[in-house]
């Protein structure tokens, strides 16, 4: 053994399970054989096993391809298979992973149909690529089917229920047995010439062979080629024909395939008026905001409105008033304050002066008359202190006993007889007086003693002034 | 699809109805956004409503019945 | 936008309403501010409620045209 | 400005209403000190009388103003 | 200024209140001093009351003036 | 100026009240002196008896004026 | 002056009250001499008594005219 390659057992089963997916046969086959140890698991998967007289062998359908097993299957079933045989690497087995199952009485006709599906998917007849979308708004919509049966009064009544707005037009086919298939065919090219939105083919439920015209080839080739989108309609939901899988869509049942074509009215209405609420609503939303937006500028624009502001500077100004009417009245008041004071000021400090000037003139008043007085006064003490002495002075005092003093009126002393003639008046001095007397006459008593003169002696007197 | 639109009133017939809804998508959409000014909004409003009015009338003009195809072509309404 | 606005009072029936909007929010915040003189404030405030004015006639003058173009009419009368 | 207003009687009608204030402060301010002769107190006071009268007689005018403005009406009284 | 108003009588009304309220202090003082002759005397009290006289006036014409202004209040009155 | 005084009579209402106070003064001065005969002492009293009246009758004029400046009198009598 | 009294008799209303009283006095001396004769002593003490009666007499005359001047009159008669 040495010297040869060794292989692990993983990397065997990866080997032989490469062998397998190579293997065309092995790849899309169909098995016949007996059922048994069927299980349902909960997964959804279903495990059996097929058997006949030589053998058995494992299956498997995931739950995924449940559409292929179009009936309840159990222990004991005669069945066909399509599906691959594969290799499970971790156990090393290999087991039919199933993905169509059908009772063996449909057998053959089951392997036409799965030959059919086969050769035109490998045309890529199938492929979504060539799927025309279906209008949703159909309004136009040719049928092709049987004028008579269920299929034709479902789609009409549901169309009418939908939809009474919508044309349905009919092309009247044979839906089964001699002649069917080229009836359907020529119904389709009838109403693809129309230019109709879609078209339904179909018919009502029945057993495989009923529905054979669907799986035929030219039905598949003219819904294929047909401008028209092309809606089938065949059986029931668990019959699949050829001309499902080629048609654009693939409705259940007639009456699916009319839900499916026309459009419903009342939801279309409320379509438009959901769109009709959502242009009113929002334009009207709109609306509401910038009217909202203008009331708020209107509360903004009023709250800062100047009328406010306007008391304010009111009331500014009538401090302002008070304010200079106040300090002109303390000053104007000041001034005739301090001018009220200036005539009393004045009017005292004058009188002062005239007061002292009033004392002044009065003062040398009174000393001027004193001084005046004190001279009079003395001078009269004068005179009366000579008077005095005069009198003590005076020579009458001298003429006692008898003698006298004679004078003439001048006072001149009479001594000589000349100093008188007579009328002359004379005077005489005595003790106590003086006599005026006149002159009678005169007589020379000694003439060598005396000389003559003029003048008399006294004839009466006359008394003497100042005593 | 819009400025096309605006430049030939006419033109809005021969929208579809999907292309007439998806107009009208539009329109709402611009609508809904916050910034679409009163003048514009209502230039939209007043269009979408046209456009409605537009569309129903298009689809609702008066109801069928279901017409036969005879062989020779000729229709008549099945009863 | 303002300085032409202000040339000429005619052309503020130009100005969209969102411009009148914000023309308003600028002139209330210029309103709002403590310096403004009251002069120009009388002229901001007198300005602001014509154009408040001016702005609010033409939304209602919308909301009325609305009111024509559903109000009267449910969709229903779009057939 | 105040220079020119002072060298130019009629000029005064240019100040703001916060201008004339300001300057009415100024005014009371200086009539307020004890240093200012008698003469030149009574010539800011009727100055300043007169300022006030002008500026009491634009904020009559401002108050009539504003009461056709805003009194005689809300928004609703608008158009 | 004092020997100005000396010289020239008229130019008495030169004078500001405060001017001559200092030049009527100045007289008191003199007046009041031992010093002045009363011939002097009175010519400083005749002067000072002239002066008085004058400077009242002039304050009375400014409380006339002054009750005009703002007294009897309505600002009307100014001009 | 008592020199120029005495040279002539007339001008003795020249003299100041203080002057003529000055000159009675002496006058009583020489008055008062114990040899004085009494015709010079009539003389200085005769004289300065007239010199008392001229000043009493100036105070008095003075007094009157003052009268009429001060108190009772209106101003209008100053001038 | 007093020699030219002396000259001539009549001129001795001339002589001033203190001349008189100098002549007075001279005269009482030689009276009082012992040799004086009777009759010069008579004309002595004649003519000493007529000058005293003429002094006298002034005297009285300046005291009258003094009260006039004074005595009658309160100051107000001094006019």
């Amino acid at each position: 053994m040495t010297g040869r390659h060794i292989y692990s057992v993983g990397e065997i089963n990866r080997y032989i399970r490469n062998l397998f997916a190579g293997d065309g046969i092995l790849s899309a086959i169909f098995i016949r054989g007996e059922v048994s140890n069927c299980k349902y698991h909960s997964s959804g998967h279903i495990y059996f096993s097929l058997k006949d007289a030589k053998g058995t062998m494992s299956c498997v359908m995931f739950a995924g391809d449940r559409r292929g097993l179009p009936f309840q299957m159990k222990d004991g079933d005669k069945v066909v298979v399509g599906g691959r045989v594969d290799v499970y690497e971790r156990d090393g087995r290999y087991q039919l992973y199933a993905k169509e199952i059908r009772l063996e009485g449909e057998g053959i006709l089951y392997e036409r149909f799965m030959q059919m599906k086969r050769e035109l998917g490998e045309l890529g007849m199938f492929d979504v690529s060539y799927k025309k979308p279906i209008p949703m708004y159909a309004m136009n919509i040719g049928v092709v089917t049987a004028p008579t049966g269920a299929a034709i009064r479902d789609i009409q009544n549901i169309s009418h229920r939908r939809n009474p707005y919508v044309q349905v037009i009919l092309y009247p086919a044979l839906v089964q047995g001699e002649g069917a298939k080229d009836s359907i065919v020529e119904g389709i090219h009838v109403l693809d010439s129309l230019g109709l939105d879609c078209i339904i083919v179909g018919r009502g439920g029945g057993s495989l062979e009923d529905l054979w015209a669907f799986n035929e080839r030219e039905v598949a080739e003219a819904i294929f080629a047909c401008e028209t989108p092309v809606i089938s309609a065949v059986g029931h939901e668990t019959d699949v024909t050829i001309a499902d899988y080629v048609a654009d869509l693939r409705a259940p049942t007639p009456s699916a395939a009319a839900e499916l074509a026309v459009f419903d009215l009342g939801e279309f209405r409320k379509k438009l008026n959901r769109y009709a609420d959502s242009l009113e609503h929002f334009t009207s939303d709109r609306i509401r905001q910038d009217l909202r937006c203008a009331k708020w500028y209107e509360a903004r624009l009023r709250a800062s409105s100047p009328g406010a502001r306007l008391n304010n500077e009111k009331f500014r100004q009538a401090q302002l008033l008070d304010r200079f009417d106040r300090a002109i009245r303390v000053k104007v008041q000041n001034a005739s304050g301090r001018a009220e004071r200036y005539p009393e000021l004045l009017t005292r400090a004058m009188d002062e002066k005239m007061r002292d000037a009033l004392a002044r003139r009065d003062d040398f008043r009174e000393r001027l008359g004193r001084g005046a007085k004190e001279t009079l006064a003395r001078d009269e003490k004068r005179a009366d202190l000579y008077l005095a002495r005069f009198d003590s002075l005076n020579p009458v005092k001298q003429l006692t006993r008898g003698f006298s003093f004679v004078t003439e009126e001048d006072g001149h002393v009479l001594t000589r007889i000349e100093q008188v003639k007579p009328g002359d008046r004379i005077s005489i001095y005595v003790t106590d007086g003086v006599i005026h007397s006149g002159v009678t006459g005169t007589e020379r008593v000694s003439s060598k003693e005396r000389r003559p003169e003029h003048g008399a002696p006294a004839e009466n007197t006359e008394s003497m002034h100042g005593d | 699809m819009e400025t096309k639109t605006q430049k030939n009133g006419e033109s809005m017939e021969q929208l579809t109805v999907e292309e007439s809804f998806a107009k009208l998508d539009e329109m709402v959409k611009r609508l809904e956004s916050e910034d679409v000014p009163l003048e514009e909004s209502f230039r939209l409003y007043q269009e979408g409503m046209k456009l409605l009015k537009d569309v129903s009338g298009r689809i609702m003009t008066y109801e069928k019945k279901m017409q036969v195809l005879s062989g020779n072509g000729s229709m008549e309404d099945l009863d």
